[in-house]
């Protein structure tokens, strides 16, 4: 394969990006946003995205998806880090969809990728603390009876607040940070026991804090092995990992298009402030660090499809880049916008903020790095 | 005892016996301060009567003359009394625009009349101003501002638009740089006006900033009329005033530490990620990260310690100003850059009371106009390059 | 059997006969490769034989055109050749300018004299040819050069001076950019002169860099007598042959990379600076910065296959040469920083058997010319931002 | 005390800038090293500065020396930086008169001190690996009769290839890499069973290898106490750390002088290269970093004159911060000045060379950020 998209995953792309630039743009974000939304997307883009068949774009055919690759869904990812669109493909159509592939059994399969392929909001609850640490999970899962009792809390559920299901890290063995004795089930939202608090991110994109009080679910709700839910919850977290690089590059771009365009329009001191050596070095030397996050998104998106032994390290690289470089691109557009960039009326402080949440997301920087070196032995 | 010593006895006992206890507590919030105005209201009594002491002697503007209602202190007095309040943690009573900015201005350019039609309702509070200075399209480029002011008998007719108008929405005047002329250089034909925004035809807007809300306004006029006597300086003389008052804001920011600037890095980094078993900090990219900012931290706090020295040893700051405004505001952008790393998603959150209304995440995105406003840091550099390197123009 | 076919069997045959095993292994030292020339020997009987049997072909110059005694390969037999070559590691026969940069450009440019001239001791190694652009005063800017042929008669007289000439001291003859004309833009005016070294009044100065002995040297022109038939293209057309040959030439170096290059860093870092019990690097600054560099190193490499694959797939690489130039210079230059850091101060022995007569420490200080000689970064980042991001002139 | 030099001291700064510029300028390190001189100094320069009491500079009056404050050796130190002076100046007057000097009994104190006021040589022998470890000592000292045995080698010891005498950290307790157990004597550097190797380093300046093969010292060259060598030792190695970093401040500011005067004078394109703006904002963001390495070497050298109980932080920020700035100033340098800069013929590529050594003595940059941050409990 080589390190370019195909024809097929070029048409989609430009798809995507038509239909959100036409549907889904900033202008609605605002909209959302300042009419205080409560899930902050709109299911009505949602739904129509669905029927494009985005909610299934990796799910197999025979689970009513499209069986499409993942460096078609990272197209499309990264079209709505460039117009900002908040839905659930990520949460629930990249997610969800890729641990229920990994881990469920076939009628689990049948019953909640056919869901998510439809349109309907599955989110995984994996995270407990403010840093991303998947192994270290508190929230415990007892044997009773049949089935077992739930009790703990997760954290920064991306739409959890909306959710029909979700996809739930608990400890049935081990000690608190062990990746082993870690178990995951599928828990329908309105179970009793649950309840849920939303929390707005400065991206104004809503998450929701869950706490799960003896919440009783069977056992045909366990999804894959009774204790080895981490190796494919890990797998699904690198490739959650690349999802939010492919969005990042989206970003980055985007901004830094914007920020081109505004260099050469803009005038100070009688001439365009693009013609100023100093910035343009700044930009060029952008523009460099951005061919490289598109190189290493591409082939990390290229090493899910092709199952590669590489997939922890090129997800490591790929986040921790793409971090770095949304970061310094985010930065530089609104300090080159000056202070209009730091007026809500612009839109280049939001790529700013939303690029800081999705730093966060399923490994920042420093998380990133790290493992990328203990991954090669030092 | 000497005069001077007599004097500090007298200030003590008028602070202690006109300063109430509730002033002498740091201010929690902006809404603990008293701006002064038309429209301004005092908070509560201990308010009102720590401001009425302090104005009725003239203490709100302790060196300017007397004759103008101001205290007349000389230096070494002004300073025995800066000494005294802040021994007993006294608020400053009165923040004002008119104190910090035109003032100054109007004490070195003014007219005796302006001076006396101005100062004494600036030092008793009863008139707030606000700054006209940048435009939408003169922001680093000042001088290329076009708000026009065009003679009409004995009037100015202004029209034209300004940005960044801090408070512009509560003020009762404002003193803007306008155009006179077009003719010649750009800083040529720019003239400084003082204009009521009771006028007819003025207008403001608030700015609704990345961080939420903010005191910056626009402000609009629309063939707003202006008599001549609020001409400060020369028609076409306004340049040498704004670069007067800009050098001054310039130093005071040099200076400007925010409170929470107080929360040492490394705090926030052992709380919020925690140490490994060896006594560490458990992620070792940010303990590399803290180390080299407090170290640059530490270096920038000797250097302005050191350049204080310098400055007693007579050696002028001069175009250093724009070394510590640069280098000052990177290193607070980077310090939330890192504070927000250290308490990862919690730091993220936009409001509710979990997150303190999002306090630590729009402080965050507040520091992104740090590098900008006040002269950005590219306008810093150049400066550096040319006035302290003397590097050449092209 | 297609032609192709029997063509690889044909030339696997030839190697295979006429390839000594000494020729079949990588080069261990410069000394190890031939250059050619008037004055150029032969190290030992296998680089003779092999050499001969190759030029014999015309296969030091596989695509050349025949009757001037190339290869007259079609490009599907010359990738053919290169892969049997590399299959069984045969050694390149000759290195040579001649091949590299003046062939391309007579074939492009040359009169047909010419080409017959001088193609066919290019090919047979008998020529040594150097590169005459750069100039005391004309870097970057390589058009502002000064070195003047002066018309007289049949003849120029040519005065002046280069520097960078690689290897002048042991060349033959030099192709150099000189200046006809004053006239005009300075990019007319420049003429594409062949000249001999041993002609009267040509002189040569070997450059010591900062990490020791180099091929560079400064050449010396002093009322040097060249030929009118020596010129190559017509007299103020040189700027076109220039160009040719330079971006043939950063292409090149944006491929380079030195073998030495192979040592991952973190081997270096394991090696040198031990690991903890926890299984991680010593040092973890270092650690960072490792993991910083190979992620930066990947995606370098990945990114030049990408563009290899754009290329493919129609899109033309145009100015991102300069990215890959910029970039990839710029990575090298911090490798060999993170190497002395990590090797400590074992790294630092200039000379001795112990530090390898200073080897590394060599290599450090000879990359610091990456990001200058083929164009500086500084140039690279002008072209990105001109021609990629269509950044105004001022 | 105000964060600027005295009178006093200005005064010897300026007579150190006016002596070294006449006497010992870069021309005589080239004449030194294109001879293959093998101490790569010139003694009679050192006889010269031992002469002006440079060599007694810090060493009290009563021992023969001037008694001044290491401020004052700072402004000397940072001068040799700024010519690329070599002397053991900073080897044997500043680091073993201060090891001496803290160690030392009276009568070895007024033996050695005075010695070295007179401008004879004494070297510390403290490294054994290739990066800065003063913990890691496996050179051992013996108890024999009267005396000890010392076997082992040290590496790196500055001018040790003429040195009158060595100040050697022995191992006589503990495991090899415990602070505790390190002991320091002063040996003769013509003791039978010393051997030396030199090595020539980057900077074409000399130090030697030192192999101890059972050499056998007596009693009264104890330094100090028995096992307790490691605290004199680390307070010596913190002060040493602020005189490489004093003249790592001289390095600085000369390559950076030396980079304006070029950039002010050097054309291409039709325009004084020094107009460009990439390259005027990347010089002035090299001046203020300047500023921060000027305050913080000042504070460190103050902070040893006050016997500050910061002086390990000090002493870490100063080396750290010099060594980063000194790394970005040179390398800077060569490439403003371009092809000239990477000639022998051009001096800026020997700031560079210079920089590199200092950088790595006494603990490089990535060592005293480490410290740092143990120091400060993180």
């Amino acid at each position: 394969m080589g390190l370019v998209i195909t024809e097929e995953q070029q048409l989609l792309k430009d798809s995507a990006k038509d239909y959100l630039k036409e549907n889904a743009s900033i202008a609605l974000m605002r909209k959302l946003r300042d009419e205080n939304d409560e899930n902050r997307f709109s299911p009505a883009v949602w739904n129509a995205m669905a029927e494009m068949g985005w909610a299934g774009l990796i799910i197999p055919e025979a689970y009513g998806g499209m069986g499409f690759e993942y460096v078609g869904m990272g197209q499309v990812l990264e079209e709505t880090g460039r117009s900002l669109t908040s839905s659930p493909l990520l949460s629930s159509a990249l997610i969800s969809a890729t641990l229920l592939n990994l881990a469920g059994d076939q009628s689990q399969k049948e019953k909640y990728l056919a869901a998510i392929a439809s349109g309907k909001i599955i989110s995984l609850a994996s995270e407990e603390g403010s840093h991303h640490n998947p192994k270290k999970v508190q929230l415990t899962a007892k044997k009773k009876g049949d089935g077992f009792i739930l009790s703990g809390s997760k954290n920064y559920v991306l739409d959890g607040q909306v959710a029909d299901h979700f996809i739930v890290s608990a400890r049935t063995a081990g000690h608190s940070d062990s990746p082993k004795g870690i178990s995951l089930f599928i828990v329908s939202a309105d179970s009793a026991g649950i309840s849920k608090t939303s929390a707005t991110l400065m991206d104004s994109r809503v998450c929701a804090h869950l706490s799960f009080d003896n919440v009783a679910v069977s056992t045909d709700h366990l999804l894959g092995e009774l204790d080895k839910g981490y190796k494919p919850l890990q797998k699904t977290l690198d490739i959650a990992a690349i999802g939010v690089s492919a969005e990042l590059l989206g970003i980055i771009q985007e901004s830094f298009d914007r920020t081109i365009s505004y260099l050469k329009e803009r005038r100070q001191f009688d001439k365009i402030i693009g013609s100023f050596q100093a910035l343009q070095h700044r930009a060029a030397d952008m523009y460099c660090e951005i061919e490289i996050c598109k190189s290493l998104v591409i082939k990390a998106l290229q090493g899910i499809d092709e199952d590669s032994f590489m997939l922890p390290a090129l997800a490591s690289m790929a986040k921790s880049k793409c971090c770095k470089i949304a970061q310094l691109v985010t930065n530089e557009g609104v300090q080159m916008f000056g202070g209009i960039g730091m007026t809500d009326d612009e839109d280049i402080g939001l790529y700013l903020k939303r690029a800081r949440v999705a730093m966060e997301l399923y490994g920042n920087y420093n998380y990133h790095l790290d493992r990328f070196a203990t991954l090669n032995g030092y | 005892m000497s005069a001077l010593e007599s004097f500090k006895k007298e200030v003590g006992e008028f602070l202690d016996q006109n300063c109430p206890e509730s002033m002498r507590q740091p201010m929690k919030s902006e809404d603990d301060a008293y701006w002064g105005g038309r429209n301004g209201s005092f908070k509560n009594d201990d308010q009102k009567s720590w401001f009425e002491a302090m104005a009725a002697k003239g203490w709100t503007t302790p060196e300017w003359p007397a004759e103008y209602g101001g205290g007349g202190l000389s230096k070494d007095e002004a300073r025995i009394l800066k000494k005294e309040m802040a021994k007993r943690n006294c608020r400053t009573p009165l923040l004002s625009f008119g104190i910090w900015m035109l003032g100054p201005a109007l004490l070195k350019f003014g007219s005796e009349e302006q001076k006396h039609q101005y100062l004494p309702d600036i030092i008793n509070g009863k008139i707030r101003w606000c700054q006209g200075y940048s435009e939408p399209n003169a922001g680093s480029d000042l001088a290329s501002l076009a708000t026009s002011a065009t003679t009409v008998g004995d009037n100015y007719i202004v029209n034209g638009q300004k940005v960044w108008t801090s408070y512009a929405d509560q003020s009762d005047m404002i003193f803007a740089l306008t155009r006179t002329s077009g003719e010649g250089k750009k800083q040529q034909g720019i003239s400084f006006l003082l204009v009521d925004m009771a006028a007819e035809g003025v207008s403001t807007r608030p700015i609704k900033l990345i961080s939420g809300k903010s005191p910056f306004c626009e402000t609009f006029f629309d063939n707003v009329k202006v008599p001549k006597a609020n001409l400060v300086g020369a028609e076409g003389g306004g340049w040498s005033v704004a670069k007067y008052l800009l050098t001054h804001e310039r130093e005071m920011i040099g200076e400007t530490t925010d409170p929470s600037a107080m929360i040492p890095l490394n705090v926030s980094a052992k709380k919020d990620i925690g140490m490994n078993a060896d006594g560490k900090l458990a992620d070792p990219v940010m303990r590399k990260e803290v180390a080299e900012w407090e170290i640059d931290g530490a270096g920038f706090l000797f250097t302005i310690a050191r350049l204080k020295d310098e400055m007693k040893a007579g050696q002028p700051i001069g175009a250093k100003s724009s070394f510590l405004k640069y280098y000052g505001t990177e290193l607070n952008k980077k310090k939330y850059e890192l504070h927000l790393t250290n308490k990862g998603l919690d730091s993220l959150g936009w409001d509710g009371e979990q997150y303190e209304e999002g306090k630590l995440a729009r402080m965050f995105c507040r520091t992104k106009g740090n590098s900008i406003e006040g002269g950005t840091s590219e306008v810093q550099l150049n400066i550096i390059s040319k006035r302290i390197l003397e590097l050449p123009s092209e």
